[in-house]
């Protein structure tokens, strides 16, 4: 049985949760996710408590420009669906497609990624708004910084797979990491919304 | 309310006893000899909660005790097999509902004695009338307390005079970490935190006296030296220790030589530090009242030997942290002496901690002490002036 | 990979053997050792503590000293003590008693032990590097800030490695409870430490985020020049006390629950009952965890949050005697027309009732708002969580791991000693601890490195500071109980306590695969059930077949390790970023490492199993 | 798993499968597509300077009922075997409300 988990072709349904340790990756796995949410309420309510402490430096709607947040925010909404795509073809046994999605969403990761790095050097050289300038903004940058770093995390861990997996094709011992990986990426997501809800919308609301 | 706590008081009269019997403190320190109207109404719900923890704890001890002797293995028991009970819903429903009453009980005057203690609207006196409050801005810093007396133009540090028999409200603040303000005597604790918001409480002794305080937030090497006093005066004295003050301008110059020395070193190595004569708050200590100090730094007997050597060593043994150690002098011994004669002047009043103790009472109702009021026309004004606190809160 | 090749090793195989193991009982065994060794550590602080504050005025240690001592006292006490213990019993016993091979996530689990073995490590290399934390282990900002040496650092960076650690652990143990129970074993048939323990997993899984995300901000704060407790800054003190609380209040129930687990196994069997109100105990568990999130501020009343706060946190406060209650009286009614052994086990558990309740007391007077201005930060405090903690998570530590040395080591533990270790410590604990309630009360605050003559704190201080060396001769006897026993090593049969759990229904120590076949569980206390209604042996749930099993494995050692050498680079940054680089490196290479070789594990086979003999001596 | 011994039967569920997988993802789309759609709502709503009053609660709803999409289409939560998936999550979501409620409510300054 133990060589069988590598053989790839021919999974069931729910290929991620078909073996034990498939199971308990997968709710180990949601069950780290919730501790990501209590991880990030104290992030934001940190944010929250020190958004309006700009002392000298500039403050959120000043800096704030919403058409790169929204481009960004397609973006990664968009790369939460062509993950979604992966797993369908995970779920279709359909190894090459999954394979293709994923680099999708990797590709669409990076665009993101780049957007938010262009947008932290625009902040600290257009505006002088660095890590130190105040507490709202050392707020800020660790909870979009924390943020993006889920986010280059996620982009090292799926390519990392899929190089892995490359040659030999889904199978029950690589499925739930797939699987768990691309829940990692929708967490990503779900944490953007409120970033963007949060700190940009409400930000430029004042 | 008042009632029913009244009928704790039988027990309470047995329990104060038992806790003096066993040895209570010191009556300046202790919670359980209150000398003033916070520490004595804590006391009583420390003595509720109390007695129904007592209540609590007894019963399950009997039965406790009762179970541990009966049910032990008897010899030649050892093969019996008692029955497996499940549980039982009546039981477990009198030990749900029995605590959720005593905890109500605790939770009604808790509430209750909650908002009181923060509540900082102005006493009212017999007739009915709003009376002035005195207020004082207190700030903490690495190991001592600065108090401000607001629109009395006072200051003073470690030792703070109030008035018997009328609140005194407190503004607290810190400028560097976070102490804890703590007259156990007296009032309850509140901590002074180093940023814009200022916490309030209110102060009310009860009896003269000098009441040691403490600071109770871990705040660095010298937290537990960073002792400060309340000197509840009564209220005439008050007044005139208040009036004393006010003349105070630092430019008085001592009688010897010798003092006049010291008065001219203190101020080329100590002035840019400390004061004499009301300022706003600096660096180290406001000295203007200080040979009238209980202790020297807090803490120290008020000897010349402690104070020569604090001068001399800047405290650095004697209170570790302390911050007079970055003060950049270098002084003779001779020049000490000096200072220590000159700071040994330093007595602008008549009312010194000793009046706390000498049992003269001068009765006043403070009105001097804020003479617009005295008029009688203003009262709206004052009303307005309280307003405005209120906003700013 | 053979089952019985490494019995006879040499010193070099058996270290490398628990270097590399993903087994839990020895992990069990690591976490005990290392648990044992810091709680002695821990313990010498105290008595450096105690002795500092026997005579009034006293200059035996330097106030800078006495506060690193203070601070690393309650940090080392709480997170390398008291923490891993319980881990000790919950690997030790909990798969065992759920009737699984093995716990969900093996690697995961020794990755745990080995970051807080490393997190411990660097916290304490902090004594010898300039000085340890020196703000109590609250850290309270901006003392925190302001505190020179890197002892903070030390402390931020140390317990956020251990802290990884215990999250892993706690999410190891979720999975394992839900996805590897034996045939049977309903959640309602769960034995008590199993239920506990799960819980307190959940409340790891939701409080230690809290922490790190505070540890993080103070090392922004501190090494990085952020401004979050920087009130010139704009930023704001209080947050990290909130931050603090809201993990550090679910982790005084995280220490106490598994302990509630220990007497809830221990009082049944000694009492030859079963537990009184089964389902009300779960449900009070559950209560206790739910209410446990909402109280924190109870450790903030004096910070001026307001009265309307105060309140609500206050009752909120109050309202968790109501589930704890339950137990006791749960506890008391088990007794309650048993057959009660006064085994060492058994005396911890009634040393524990009477010592808790007030402990529980003192918590409510704690949890009156206003009452708590007098007695917040004072000798009242350290009275009440050295009474819930010592008098709680200890006794019950203790009991459990007498309870199950035999199961852990197959030999059993002198109960004369045993008894002598209770008293000792029981009694010197009671005389440390009681009077330290009047302390509190007659103006002694806490955190403090000397109090002053002339105040009347004289007399109580001394008694204190007397039973303080109680405890540690109770302490002493303990460990040469544990000396003796294992150097004459007498085996004992799989059941001596005549229990009624699973666990005590495989040999001790049990072999590496656990159940040789999975047992069949057919009610609460499946062992008692078989003795009463069938041959006092468990039946299995499956024919004899291969038994998978999961490679032993270095790398979780080399991530840990990876992460301890990087905190050093990441602290004094300059010219030792280079140490961040290595050990950066090394622990992304050692997960690399992990996620692309395959390891699916081995069989033990069938052919194997049977040459072994029937494991199942019940 | 199985072997070969009813293929037949193996094709057919795969074809099954394969339907009800397709049925799933037009409705991830339609998901996507109001993902997309509340986004734009919530970024008009703020470039549009309506009222703060009235636009933060809608933008906060909003985002919540984003995240539900999230968490119960992408992440399927809504389909069998997620019990303790969703526990833990609103547990989670517990703990966090409670934190971010205190540090917005009782930090002052
Ligand atoms: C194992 C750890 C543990 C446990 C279980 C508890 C349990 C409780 N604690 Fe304690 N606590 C700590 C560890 C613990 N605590 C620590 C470490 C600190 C200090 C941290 C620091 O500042 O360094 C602290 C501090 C602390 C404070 C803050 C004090 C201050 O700093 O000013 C408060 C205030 O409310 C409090 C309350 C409580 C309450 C109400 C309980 C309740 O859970 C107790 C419930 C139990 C009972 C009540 C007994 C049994 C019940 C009955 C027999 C039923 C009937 C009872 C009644 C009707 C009353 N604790
Ligand atoms: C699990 C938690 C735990 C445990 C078990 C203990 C155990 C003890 N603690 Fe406590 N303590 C805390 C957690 C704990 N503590 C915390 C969190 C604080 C607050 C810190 C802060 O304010 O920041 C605190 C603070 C604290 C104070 C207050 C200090 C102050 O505020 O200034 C005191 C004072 O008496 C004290 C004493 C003790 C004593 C005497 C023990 C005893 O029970 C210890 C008994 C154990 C031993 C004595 C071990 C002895 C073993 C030996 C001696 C072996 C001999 C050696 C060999 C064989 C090699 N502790
Ligand atoms: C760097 C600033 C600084 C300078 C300069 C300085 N001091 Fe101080 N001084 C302090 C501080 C701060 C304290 C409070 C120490 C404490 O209690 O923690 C203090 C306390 C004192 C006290 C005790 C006050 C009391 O109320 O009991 C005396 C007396 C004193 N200083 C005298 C002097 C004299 C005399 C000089 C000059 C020769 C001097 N100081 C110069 C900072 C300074
Ligand atoms: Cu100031 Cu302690
Ligand atoms: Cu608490």
């Amino acid at each position: 049985m133990a060589e069988d988990v590598l053989k790839s072709g021919n999974l069931p349904e729910n290929p991620e949760r078909a073996t034990l340790e498939g199971r308990n990756k997968f709710m180990g796995f949601w069950f780290f996710l919730g501790g990501e949410t209590v991880l990030f309420a104290s992030l934001f309510g940190t944010y929250l408590a020190l958004r309006n402490s700009t002392v000298d430096g500039p403050t959120g709607q000043e800096i704030f420009g919403l058409g790169l947040v929204f481009l960004m925010t397609v973006i990664l909404l968009t790369s939460s669906l062509t993950s979604v795509y992966a797993m369908y073809h995970m779920k279709n046994n359909d190894f090459k497609k999954m394979q293709l999605w994923l680099g999708i969403t990797v590709v669409l990761g990076f665009a993101f990624l780049g957007l938010e790095i262009y947008e932290f050097v625009h902040y600290v050289n257009d505006y002088g708004f660095g890590f130190t300038t105040s507490a709202f903004s050392t707020a800020f940058y660790t909870l979009v910084g924390f943020h993006g770093a889920h986010v280059a995390f996620g982009l090292v861990w799926i390519i990392s797979l899929m190089i892995r997996n490359a040659k030999r094709g889904l199978n029950l011992y690589n499925a739930p990491k797939f699987y768990i990986a691309s829940l990692y990426w929708h967490f990503i997501d779900v944490v953007w919304v409120f970033i963007f809800t949060v700190v940009y919308l409400m930000g430029k609301v004042g | 309310m008042k009632g029913w706590i009244s009928r704790f008081k039988a027990v309470m009269a047995l329990t104060v006893l038992a806790l003096i019997l066993s040895g209570c403190g010191e009556p300046f320190l202790s919670t359980l000899q209150p000398s003033g109207e916070g520490a004595a109404k804590l006391l009583e719900l420390i003595i509720l909660s109390f007695v129904i923890m007592l209540f609590v704890f007894v019963v399950v001890m009997l039965i406790y005790i009762y179970v541990v002797i009966k049910f032990r293995q008897k010899k030649g028991q050892e093969d019996f097999i008692p029955k497996q009970v499940e549980g039982s819903h009546a039981l477990e429903t009198l030990w749900t509902v029995i605590p959720i009453i005593l905890l109500l009980i605790l939770a009604v005057p808790t509430i209750q004695y909650t908002f009181a203690f923060e509540d900082m609207s102005p006493e009212v006196n017999e007739e009915g009338e709003e009376m002035d409050q005195i207020w004082i801005d207190v700030t903490g810093k690495q190991y001592w307390w600065h108090f401000e007396y607001e629109d009395l133009d006072i200051t003073t540090s470690q030792e703070l005079y109030i008035p018997t028999d009328r609140r005194v409200n407190l503004s607290m603040i810190s400028d560097d970490v976070i102490h804890s303000f703590w007259v156990p005597a007296i009032q309850g604790k509140m901590d002074v935190n180093p940023t814009g918001n200022r916490n309030e409480m209110f102060l009310q002794a009860e009896e003269e006296g000098v009441y040691w305080g403490k600071c109770a937030e871990l705040c660095g090497p010298s937290h537990s030296l960073m002792d400060f006093k309340v000197i509840a005066v009564s209220p005439g004295e008050f007044e005139e220790w208040v009036e004393d003050m006010q003349g105070v301008t630092g430019e008085e110059e001592p009688e010897t030589d010798t003092a006049l020395a010291g008065q001219e070193s203190f101020e080329e190595n100590c002035l840019s530090c400390h004061a004499i004569g009301s300022s706003p708050n600096k660096v180290g200590p406001n000295l203007t009242n200080f040979a009238d100090r209980d202790k020297l730094a807090g803490v120290f007997d008020m000897t010349e030997e402690n104070l020569y050597e604090w001068i001399d060593t800047k405290g650095e043994e004697m209170k570790p942290g302390n911050l007079m150690v970055s003060a950049p002098y270098d002084l003779e011994e001779e020049e000490i002496n000096n200072i220590i004669e000159y700071l040994m002047t330093l007595s602008p009043s008549e009312v010194t901690p000793e009046s706390a103790d000498n049992g003269v009472y001068i009765d006043s109702d403070l009105s001097d002490l804020f003479p617009e009021e005295e008029e009688g026309e203003d009262e709206e004004e004052s009303d307005e002036v309280e307003e405005d606190e209120d906003e700013e809160e | 990979m053979s089952t019985t090749a490494d019995k006879k090793a040499g010193f070099g195989s058996v270290l490398w053997d628990y270097l590399t193991t993903v087994d839990h009982k020895k992990i069990a065994v690591l976490y005990l050792i290392g648990g044992l060794f810091f709680f002695i550590l821990g313990g010498l602080q105290a008595m450096l503590i105690r002795i500092q504050l026997i005579v009034p005025d006293n200059e035996f240690i330097s106030a800078q000293f006495y506060n690193e001592v203070l601070t690393m006292h309650g940090t080392t006490m709480i997170f390398l003590a008291a923490m891993p213990l319980i881990f000790a019993l919950m690997n030790a016993v909990l798969p065992l008693q759920i009737g699984a091979r093995d716990v969900a996530f093996p690697f995961i689990n020794s990755l745990g032990f080995w970051l807080f073995l490393f997190g411990g490590i660097f916290l304490n290399i902090s004594w010898f590097a300039g000085g340890a934390p020196d703000v109590g282990w609250t850290a309270y900002a901006p003392l925190s800030l302001f505190s020179e040496s890197h002892g903070v650092d030390y402390y931020a960076i140390g317990l956020q490695i251990a802290g990884f650690g215990t999250l892993m652990g706690g999410i190891n143990f979720l999975v394992t409870v839900i996805n590897m129970r034996a045939p049977g074993m309903t959640y309602m048939r769960m034995p008590l430490f199993t239920w506990t323990s799960f819980i307190a997993s959940v409340l790891i899984l939701f409080a230690f985020p809290a922490l790190t995300v505070g540890l993080f901000l103070l090392t922004f704060d501190r090494l990085f020049e952020g401004n979050f407790f920087d009130p010139e800054m704009g930023g704001n003190v209080i947050i990290w006390e909130h931050l603090f609380w809201i993990f550090g209040h679910p982790e005084v129930y995280i220490l106490i629950l598994p302990a509630f687990g220990v007497f809830s196994e221990i009082i049944p069997t000694f009492s030859k009952k079963r537990l009184f109100g089964y389902s009300s105990m779960v449900f009070a568990t559950i209560l206790i965890a739910f209410l446990g999130f909402m109280v924190w501020a109870h450790h903030m009343f004096t910070v001026g949050l307001g009265p309307i706060a105060n309140s609500i946190f206050s009752v909120a406060t109050m309202a968790i005697a109501v589930p704890t209650g339950i137990k006791i009286f749960n506890w008391l009614f088990t007794m309650w027309g048993g057959s009660i052994r006064l085994t060492s086990p058994m005396v911890f558990a009634l040393g524990f009732i009477p010592t808790f309740t007030i402990g529980g007391m003192t918590g409510v007077m704690l949890g009156a708002a206003a009452a708590d201005f007098q007695y917040h930060d004072t000798y009242f405090v350290v009275a009440h969580f050295h009474y819930v903690i010592v008098g709680g998570t200890i006794l019950g530590i203790f009991a459990g791991i007498i309870y199950w040395w035999p199961k852990m080591f197959g030999t059993m533990l002198n109960e004369k000693l045993n008894h002598w270790f209770f008293w000792l410590f029981f009694i010197g604990f009671h005389l440390t601890f009681f009077f330290q309630h009047f302390l509190g009360l007659m103006g002694m605050p806490r955190r403090y490195w000397k109090f002053l003559s002339d105040q009347g704190l004289d007399l109580f201080n001394l008694i204190s500071t007397i039973g303080a060396f109680g405890m540690a001769f109770g302490t002493i006897v303990f460990l040469i109980n544990v000396v003796m026993t294992q150097m004459k090593g007498e085996k004992v049969s799989a059941d001596p306590w005549d229990a009624r759990t699973l666990e005590w229904a495989i040999p001790s120590p049990p072999p590496f695969y656990n159940f040789k076949q999975e047992p069949l569980v057919r009610g609460l206390d499946p062992l008692w059930v078989e003795k009463m209604q069938g041959d006092g042996k468990i039946k299995p749930a499956e024919p004899l077949g291969d038994i998978h099993m999961p490679n032993r494995s270095f790398v979780p050692f080399m991530i840990s390790l990876g992460l301890f050498i990087a905190g050093f680079g990441v602290m004094y940054q300059g010219a030792m970023w280079v140490l961040a680089v290595i050990g950066f490196g090394i622990t992304a290479g050692s997960m690399l490492h992990r996620s692309l070789k395959d390891d699916i594990g081995y069989h033990v086979h069938k052919e194997e199993l049977e040459e072994e003999g029937d494991g199942s001596n019940g | 798993m199985a072997d070969n011994t009813n293929s037949a039967n193996q094709t057919e569920k795969k074809q099954f499968y394969k339907k009800k997988h397709k049925e799933q993802m037009k409705h991830q789309v339609v998901t996507f597509a109001m993902m997309i759609a509340f986004t734009l709502l919530a970024f008009g709503l703020v470039m549009a300077e309506v009222d703060a009053m009235f636009t933060v609660p809608i933008i906060l709803i909003l985002a919540g009922v984003q995240v539900l999409f999230q968490l119960y289409y992408f992440m399927h939560m809504a389909e069998e075997g997620h019990q303790w998936s969703a526990t833990m999550i609103y547990s989670g979501i517990f703990a966090a409300t409670l934190t971010i409620l205190a540090l917005t409510t009782i930090v002052w300054w």
